[in-house]
């Protein structure tokens, strides 16, 4: 992070009048210094005043700080009665006020009865303090306060970066084609050969199969037929290996089971087949 | 393969013509096959700009890393000049827009549930609409309890408009009095803060330290509860 | 007033941060009163404005005036390197396409029917166009078969491209046959497909091996039947 030194910002002026600064408010031309402890300010100024708190626990921060007091040393009583009537204050102005607000005010009275009770003499750590609670979540939201704040003073697009650009040269447009590399190609290929493996296994698990299923096939083109059909039209080069051998099985058992002739009329003629009469 | 002046050329044409941050892996897709030295073409690119950040030097600009890449910018102190090419004033944020905005980036992942405890009033759907719309946050998951809430988080383009590379970058969360040690310095100011022990990996290192330093004070930070 | 120096960083400046040109009119209002020389504001903008053009000789960028102004510009001879910031990533050929090429290689020369027996499915067309348009592939002749089908093979360009000397270093089929070899045990399942790193480690080593025994182990394929 650079130098951000001269940067004025509206938080910074924020974090200033939070601090025990000068302006509280500015309310038409007029400013506001101070927050009057007799609590009578202009209406519309108190308004401003009183919406710029971010819900409870800004309230409350305010009234801490307002005091020069740490955290740590809050005077529960005190407080309560001054979040109190600033609660009133909000009401009578009938400003939208939060559920929250309330539910905080019935912390504070609850953790200033408590607090007036008398305590043990030997709860005296932490967990006894009826404070710890309510610190513990003004502590915590002080310290992301304090972070926004901090966020908002980062150089920022827009107000404090300027990227810089300059015109882009006129641009050729390529779609350049799909890169491949071998390996993806013999992976391919491997995937290839390992599928015909598989399909080799399935073609024998299944030949019983594919032999009736050429039977009936062969024998519905066989009764169509008026003729003679001579046997290779029944062999296709097409189907392989496998094919030829289911044909020729199926061939010798349709002619075992009786369903067609064969007929050859001398040796190493064609032979033909029919439907057996 | 290309020369160095050449690659350089290349890179401070590829940033000024990006319209956003270019990363080193976006620069390497811009050299062709044998363009750059085979044995290490990431180094060829870092060095390039380095020296493309050393010639700058005196100018009115510079590189600088942001969380999505490099890019060009202009001298922090020349903003006064150059803010004047602008008529509109740049956007303003509400406290609780920053707030929101705050707690997200430094306890990221929360759900707006625990952004309201903290901030102890419910989250305007707006806000968180606006951060969305930006870019700055966007939903990381759910919390695995009854509603399933969603988590945010906060994004490169949030790092990116603020200037930052990364997310240690941000500025140290205040340090925290514990209730029973009266703090020795409460002027109200959080100077000698450590970071959030959420972003920031020494951490530890730096409690070890303070405790051998007998600073006993610095308490673990409370926990969003669940 | 300003030294010279600083009115050209600002003029740098402006010109990169503007997202169009500047005209010198506007660049004289980017100044203060009282910073730019009084006898002649424009001259020392212009003379700044030289200076800035001189140093950039060597650049990616150069200034350039224009109707409405000055900016910074790409130089045009960049427009490769540069234009692929915006090239969307180049679309991968699909499994289909790569089986059929890589049976074109080790088969050739083969027909389409071929292709699609030992692959199972048939063939599209677009991938046998898209072969033949990268130059991959060329018909080298008709199988005198009814139909007289186109024989395929593979080109000078396809072997380039994969830097290949010649068809016999394509890495034999006995590697691709070793990598299939897990699955041999054959559940039907492909759970034992090897990496793609491994693979490629397993052709490199096996390949320097081949080169010393003489490419003796390389077994027949499973022919195709015809």
């Amino acid at each position: 992070m650079s130098d951000d030194e001269g940067r004025v910002t509206r938080l910074d002026a924020e974090r200033r009048k939070r601090r025990g600064g000068s302006v509280v408010a500015i309310v038409g031309e007029r400013v506001v210094d101070e927050l009057p402890t007799d609590l009578y300010i202009p209406p519309d100024a108190l308004e401003v005043i009183l919406e710029t708190f971010e819900g409870p626990l800004d309230l409350l921060l305010y009234l801490i700080r307002r005091q020069n007091l740490d955290i740590l040393e809050v005077q529960v009583a005190e407080i309560t009665d001054q979040y109190m009537r600033y609660i009133e204050l909000m009401s009578a102005l009938r400003l939208t006020l939060a559920g929250e607000y309330l539910a905080m005010a019935a912390t504070l009275a609850e953790i200033k009865s408590r607090l007036l009770l008398p305590r043990p003499v030997d709860d005296e750590d932490e967990e006894g303090d009826p404070r710890a609670e309510l610190i513990r979540r003004l502590q915590e939201y002080e310290r992301i306060r304090d972070a926004a704040e901090r966020l908002a003073d980062l150089p920022r697009l827009e107000r404090d970066v300027f990227p810089a650009g300059a015109e882009p040269p006129e641009l050729v447009t390529a779609h350049p084609p799909p890169a491949v590399e071998l390996k993806e190609l013999m992976l391919a290929m491997a995937d290839v050969l390992h599928r015909a493996n598989l399909n080799r296994h399935h073609a024998v698990q299944f030949e019983a199969l594919s032999v009736r299923e050429r039977m009936t096939s062969m024998l519905a083109r066989v009764n169509a037929a008026s003729r003679f059909l001579p046997l290779e039209e029944f062999f296709s080069p097409q189907e392989g290996k496998h094919g030829i051998i289911v044909s020729f099985l199926a061939v010798l058992e349709l002619h075992r089971e009786g369903l067609i002739d064969l007929v050859q009329h001398r040796a190493f003629a064609p032979i033909y087949l029919r439907a057996a009469s | 393969m290309l020369q160095q002046a050449e690659i350089r050329r290349v890179l401070e044409a590829a940033l000024l013509a990006s319209p956003e941050p270019v990363s080193i892996q976006r620069m390497l897709r811009l050299f062709g096959p044998g363009e750059l030295p085979e044995a290490n073409p990431r180094q060829a690119v870092k060095s390039a700009l380095a020296e493309i950040e050393f010639d700058l030097e005196g100018h009115g600009y510079r590189l600088r890393q942001v969380a999505s890449g490099y890019r060009f910018q202009v001298r922090q102190e020349l903003s006064p000049w150059i803010s004047r090419l602008w008529e509109e004033k740049p956007p303003r944020y509400s406290r609780a827009l920053l707030e929101t905005l705050a707690l997200i980036a430094y306890r990221q992942p929360v759900t707006r549930g625990d952004i309201e405890q903290v901030r102890g009033v419910s989250v305007s759907p707006n806000i968180m609409r606006t951060l969305l719309e930006r870019g700055w946050i966007r939903s990381v998951g759910h919390r695995e309890v009854p509603g399933r809430p969603a988590l945010y988080g906060t994004t490169n383009t949030f790092l990116d408009y603020f200037d930052l590379a990364n997310l240690e970058e941000l500025p140290p969360l205040a340090e925290i009095h514990a209730l029973i040690t009266p703090a020795e310095d409460d002027d109200g100011e959080n100077d000698a803060a450590p970071m959030a022990e959420e972003i920031h990996d020494t951490f530890e290192t730096e409690l070890e330290e303070d405790a051998e330093s007998g600073l006993e004070n610095v308490v673990p930070l409370p926990t969003v509860d669940r």
